[in-house]
């Protein structure tokens, strides 16, 4: 089977996914009605009715985390390939590797230190 | 026929799997509670908030079954039995299970309510921890296996399963994998206690039961992605493939949440230091480890 | 010219431009960053274009996509590091008041 | 031969489409979870032009990566939810001219240059990943280190300027 | 059944609808009010009786009422039933006034027999009524809330109707104000902005434009914006006058008062080209603003800066009365600066005010009204004030009759530390720590002395397997730390942090253990008969979450004037100290091992 077919079937997989759920809502309405009432709409929050939005800056606290995240994250996309061919490669594969992740953890021990990796 | 069975399995998983979960939060097994749930669910009105995003919400649900499927496109029940067999699957589990994450910020953003709020953008504060313990253990089984399709990763534990050549690596994607699923112990988003329900709680009647599902089939693609990555998926003595599958994917998923019941909800700061401090090191020895006994060892 | 890669050019150059209108119209520092990630999207596709129609045979091509990846995810990290100080000491990070970063 | 293209031309419109609504909406979130859902339009694209390790890094890489950026977006803007529908533009009419100038010019280039011969034969998704792991140990290594360094040093930059030393003593991790 | 839902007319489904009323009967979902901790200290075993504990009202389809309840607590039962999801059935176990809910579908007395036999007639109700042709809208005043609008960046600007923030010219939100205060008016009224005197009692288009009717005062509300047809400018709202014309002080069209030119926020994408002259007077107006005048600068300016230095903006978060992981009726209103706690204010909405009749009261309606108040502590109160008026009247009681009366002590006190193990168990997710405690605490509370025997091994037990929690100690570290000379008096001491407070309260299991096979029997404590006797009294009993001290004042055999000071009334400003910038988990894990009772709080 040739990749192109395997997305093919990936694609309908999820198409097939959305029309189980749509046709789950369509069941849904077919049992009954919804009615809105007062009150009802708001969302909520343990008995007591706060109408405020709270679509406001929301404070993160994992900052320091949240940047060395996205650094880091690079270094899978080329330990996947890396990986693939490691024991055909031998040490040389090892080493290379070696060095990279060094390099890497190199950051992270930086970042630990100045104390990125808290609660900012 | 493989897809007959392959849909059956799905059905099946995602039940034994809802029963489990709900033994994991009453401790009774009753067999007939997810049909009813799901019943009730489908009889019961769907709200909406009064100022929702309403792309945001009608989204979450479906995005979260659609991941959750899509990552069990690429689990091998048997030789001859998946879904797709990509040359990439390992990558394409992680990549699936990514939209978890972005199901829950919109699920949480949605509805512009508080509860909700806190515990998407808590489940983005949780990935930051896991997302690297996830990604590395997969590059060491694909170092063993020369091959990221899980049906050669299977193969490669022939005559040693992944949980005996590598068992650091285990430990760190069972963790990391249950904290993806954001089973309890890592119940952050949807925290019972602190959050009243956090991402689920303003999910009410059919979408809630789409929630629901989708949640039931991650748990399920989590247990059996161990299964097929640490614990040679169809490969057992006497009974037939797709059999050793089913029975490792239950014991599993039966595990994860039995370790739910004991365990007190982690705190989300010391996860992340956890995670960080403690976790990105050890995957590093792993993969230094793998490395070293894949070159000596032939096995 | 086969009319895939036409297509995909075509797509890359589409993007290319909504990067460009998005970097220069806005005011905020991180929807800038939004529209250079949009060229940096449209550099991939062209790239990945271009392996796959002209050197399906060569792996730098794949490689070259692999660092401009590098450089979306740096190019982020450190754009968000200089809004987190820049946010820090003045309490916005709208272009306007960038002008009186001096000293 | 046409479904490659119908499918090609269907998400590259999607990713366009998507690029366009991060400018368009006001709400923040919405912003960077289409600048998301256009750089998951471009993986599938990869997917459809068979180059699948790429591909499918580009929609992982990307989910984790937009989110976060849409945190950032919800921390440093005004109104992240969009409910005052404020207008975040300025020099309007210069930065569209800007952008249909750089669209006809990348236009003009794909379509007048001379590209040569289209291939045909294109390695399997395996032995791709193979070929780009040997290209990454062997002709690439160096370009391979100096990634690792670049990332080296945008850890350490990022750092450096975001992040103040604790004042008080570290509290318990 | 009131609470039912409308079921469309399509008769192919009526099957299916029977198979769902079917399941619904079969697997209920309970929100308690006020509180699953009420519940277990009047003895009822939910589970057992077939009803599921619900985290909120959107997963619950019956609301289990305990009476009898204070206003404020059916008020936010009130807004509780509103937002749970028909079909709804309300259950109600013990007599009281029940007024804003609708009428039960079931009721009962407050016990397990009564609850079972509720819950059997709760099953026929949703397997007959679930669904039904019409249905009438439940509506109660506590959700008659004004809507107010304010700018999502100056929040310090209210005004009544939609319209546009004179400092930053962005449309207005809507941001009702919470149940809190009071803002009764004429059921929500719709007007056209364009043409006031177009009112509707629903949304729609206005008939002479077609444009969105919006939500409007009521009669009540400002007298000079119906009057004469005003004409104001957008930017100067002080800029009045009787017609049309151009703003004195920077040249804008006036425009009508009822709605400002940009229609204010129900600017759906469709209605936006309609108001496209009120637009551009709007643009217009925005660019002659020099260009940076969205700037956040004055916007962050004011707000104060986090630990991080970043100044970002705080949301006001009730964590109210029917919290799951908090005491049943405790309100905490959290400010919360993304998920860390800026402010908090805390009360309760079960709080009784003592105030004594003026022709003073006599002793027995003051225990039995000291014991129906104290829900959680019966016993403990209801020998505090025994003790208290013995003391007041002179009599010393037999040794004898004090021991049993000290085993009853010991025995609430016993089964209030397990009620609050059960309570932690479900704030921290150990479901299995929870069913245990909750199990034991109901049957310790009436158990007779042999049957404590048999007991005191799963008591151990589970105080054994709770030290032995991985985790559990780490997790607890270092939250909810008091300072050293608080005026804490619980167990644990002061300068305690939860984990200290729970091995504290574990040891007060065992002691408590100790205590009641010291006592022997046990005999719940009587009045003393104090007739014609006067004096002052006063007495002190140790109760699981401190020392309450009572002090009566007895003329002619009835009590003229008494002060009670409760453990959680002397505790509740501690919560201020245990959560201020603390993460919100740690911040609810803190107050649940503050262990505060709402009921003993003083009105």
């Amino acid at each position: 089977m040739s990749a192109l077919q395997q997305y093919g079937i990936l694609f309908a997989l999820t198409l097939g996914s959305i029309g189980f759920v749509l046709s789950l809502y369509a069941l849904a309405r077919a049992i009954g009605r919804n009615r809105a009432e007062p009150g009802k709409d708001v969302p909520a929050t343990a008995g007591s009715l706060s109408r405020d939005p709270v679509w406001v800056r929301y404070h993160a606290r994992f900052g320091g985390y949240a940047l060395l995240f996205l650094a880091f994250d690079m270094e899978m996309a080329f330990m996947y390939p890396w990986s693939v061919v490691y024991r055909q490669e031998g040490l040389v594969a090892l080493l290379d590797m070696g060095v990279f992740l060094a390099i890497l953890f190199l950051g992270l021990l930086y970042g630990w230190s100045q104390g990125a990796l808290r609660r900012q | 026929m493989s897809t007959l069975i392959l849909v059956l399995f799905l059905l099946l998983g995602t039940y034994f799997v809802a029963v489990i979960e709900e033994w994991s939060v009453t401790g009774r097994l009753r067999p007939a509670g997810p049909v009813r749930a799901a019943l009730r669910l489908l009889g019961t009105e769907s709200v909406l908030a009064r100022k929702p995003d309403r792309l945001f919400f009608e989204v979450a649900p479906v995005l979260l079954l659609v991941a959750a499927i899509l990552s069990l496109a690429i689990i091998p029940l048997a030789p001859g039995l998946i879904v797709t067999d990509l040359a990439t699957g390992a990558l394409f589990f992680n990549a699936a299970l990514a939209y978890v994450l972005v199901a829950l910020i919109m699920g949480g953003w949605g509805p512009d309510g508080a509860y909700a709020m806190i515990g998407g953008w808590r489940f983005l504060g949780q990935l930051i921890g896991y997302a690297m313990l996830v990604v590395m253990p997969i590059t060491a089984v694909a170092m063993r296996s020369e091959s990221l399709s899980t049906v050669v990763i299977v193969q490669s534990q022939e005559q040693l399963w992944n949980i005996l050549y590598q068992p650091l690596g285990f430990v760190l994607f069972a963790l990391a994998g249950m904290a993806m699923a954001f089973v309890p112990p890592f119940d952050l988003p949807t925290g019972a206690g602190d959050l009243a329900g956090g991402v689920e709680a303003e999910y009410t009647g059919v979408r809630r039961l789409v929630f629901r599902l989708g949640r039931m089939v991650l748990i399920l693609s989590v247990a059996s992605a161990m299964t097929v990555f640490y614990l040679g998926g169809w490969l057992g003595p006497v009974l037939p493939g797709w059999a050793w599958s089913a029975i490792k994917i239950l014991v599993v998923t039966a595990l994860m949440l039995a370790a739910g019941r004991a365990l007190p909800r982690v705190r989300e700061a010391s996860f992340l230091a956890w995670c960080w401090k403690l976790g990105i090191p050890l995957a590093l020895v792993n993969i230094f480890l793998v490395g070293v006994l894949v070159l000596v060892v032939p096995l | 010219m086969s009319p895939e890669l036409l297509v995909a050019l075509v797509i890359g150059a589409g993007l290319f431009g909504t990067g460009v209108y998005g970097a220069l119209s806005q005011t905020n520092l991180v929807m800038i960053m939004m529209g250079i990630e949009l060229i940096l999207a449209a550099a991939l596709v062209n790239l990945v274009a271009f392996w796959r129609y002209l050197h399906p045979d060569v792996a730098a091509g794949q490689m070259f996509v692999l660092i401009v990846m590098t450089v979306m995810a740096v190019e982020m990290a450190v754009g968000f590091g200089v809004a987190i100080a820049r946010f820090r000491s003045r309490g916005s990070v709208e272009m306007e008041e960038a002008r009186e970063l001096k000293g | 031969m046409t479904a490659q293209v119908f499918f090609l031309a269907a998400f590259g419109l999607a990713a366009v489409w998507f690029g366009i609504v991060v400018f368009r909406t006001h709400s923040m979130v919405r912003s960077a979870l289409a600048l998301l859902f256009s750089q998951t339009a471009i993986g599938a694209m990869f997917l459809v032009m068979q180059a699948e390790f790429l591909g499918v890094l580009q929609i992982m890489m990307m989910a984790t990566e937009m989110s976060i950026m849409a945190i950032f977006m919800v921390m440093f803007m005004m109104d992240p939810g969009g409910l005052g529908e404020m207008d975040m533009k300025h020099q309007r009419k210069l930065s569209l001219a800007a952008g249909v100038i750089a669209f006809l010019a990348a236009i003009g280039v794909s379509v007048f240059a001379d590209w040569g011969p289209a291939a045909t034969v294109v390695p399997s998704a395996d032995e791709q990943l193979r070929m780009l792991g040997i290209e990454l140990l062997g002709r690439s290594m160096l370009i391979f280190e100096s990634a690792g360094l670049t990332i080296l040093t945008a850890m350490i930059a990022a750092t450096a300027v975001a992040v103040q030393m604790p004042a008080k003593k570290e509290d318990a991790s | 059944m009131f609470g039912a839902r409308q079921s469309t007319p399509v008769a192919l489904f009526a099957p299916l609808r029977r198979l769902v009323a079917g399941a619904m009967a079969r697997d209920l979902r309970a929100l308690v009010v006020p509180g699953a901790d009420v519940a277990l200290a009047a003895g009822l075993d939910l589970a057992a009786a077939g009803l599921a504990l619900a985290e909120g009202p959107r997963q619950a389809n019956v609301l289990l009422v305990i009476l009898p309840l204070p206003a404020a607590m059916l008020k936010a039962a009130s807004v509780a039933y509103a937002q749970m999801p028909r079909p709804r059935a309300v259950l109600v176990l013990g007599e009281g006034e029940i007024t804003p809910l609708p009428e039960a579908d079931a009721t009962g007395a407050a016990s397990q027999e009564g609850l079972e036999k509720a819950v059997a007639t709760l099953r026929r109700a949703f397997a007959e009524g679930a669904f039904a042709t019409e249905v009438s809208d439940f509506d109660a005043p506590a959700l008659q809330t004004r809507i107010e609008y304010t700018c999502p960046m100056h929040p310090e600007v209210v005004s009544d109707e939609p319209g546009n923030c004179p400092k930053c010219g962005m449309n207005l939100v809507e941001a009702g104000g919470d149940g809190g205060h009071e803002h009764h008016h004429a059921a929500a009224q719709y007007t056209c902005p364009m043409h006031p005197e177009v009112v509707s009692d629903e949304p729609g288009n206005c008939p002479k434009c077609g444009m969105n009717l919006v939500e409007a005062e009521g009669d009540g509300g400002h007298e000079h914006h119906h009057a004469a047809a005003q004409y104001t400018c957008p930017m100067h709202p002080e800029v009045v006058s009787d017609e049309p014309g151009n703003c004195p002080k920077c040249g804008m069209n006036l425009v009508e008062a009822g709605g400002d030119g940009g229609d204010g926020h129900h600017d759906h994408a469709h209605h936006q080209h309609h108001g496209q002259d009120g637009e551009d007077a709007q643009v217009g107006w925005l660019e002659r603003i020099e260009p940076g005048f969205m700037s956040m600068i004055e916007l962050t300016e004011g707000t104060p800066r986090s630990s991080d230095g970043l100044q970002m903006e705080w949301i006001d978060v009730p964590f109210g009365p029917l919290f799951p992981g908090l005491p049943g009726g405790l309100t905490l209103d959290l400010t919360l600066d993304g998920d860390t706690v800026a402010g908090v204010q805390v009360g309760s909405a079960v709080a009784e005010d003592w105030a004594l009749p003026d022709g003073g009261l006599d002793p027995d309606t003051f225990v039995a009204a000291l014991g129906v108040q104290m829900r959680l502590s019966p016993v403990s109160y209801r020998l505090l004030a025994c003790r208290a008026l013995q003391a007041a009247a002179g009599i010393t009681p037999l040794p004898d009759e004090d021991m049993l009366h000290d085993g009853a002590l010991a025995r609430e006190r016993l089964a209030e530390r397990l009620l609050w193990l059960a309570q932690m168990g479900r704030q921290l997710g150990l479901p299995r720590i929870e069913s245990r405690a909750a199990g034991l605490s109901r049957a310790i509370r009436e158990a007779a002395p042999s049957e404590i025997d048999a007991l005191r091994g799963p008591l151990s037990g589970l105080v054994e397997s709770l030290r032995k929690t991985p985790f559990l100690a780490r997790r607890l570290r270092g939250i909810g730390r008091l300072d050293d000379q608080g005026v804490w008096s619980g167990p644990g001491g002061a300068g305690s942090d939860a984990a200290t407070r729970l091995t504290a309260r574990l040891d007060g299991v065992m002691a408590d253990l100790a205590e009641l096979k010291r006592a022997g029997g046990i005999s719940t404590p009587q009045t003393p008969d104090v007739t014609g006797v006067g004096g002052h009294g006063h007495a002190t009993v140790e109760t699981a979450r401190g020392p309450a001290h009572l002090h009566l004042e007895l003329s002619a055999g009835r009590i003229v004037s008494a002060s009670l000071d409760t453990p959680s009334n002397r505790h509740l400003p501690l919560v201020e100290t245990v959560t201020c910038q603390a993460e919100l988990a740690d911040a609810l894990v803190a107050v649940a091992s503050l262990d505060l009772s709402p009921w003993e709080v003083r009105a």
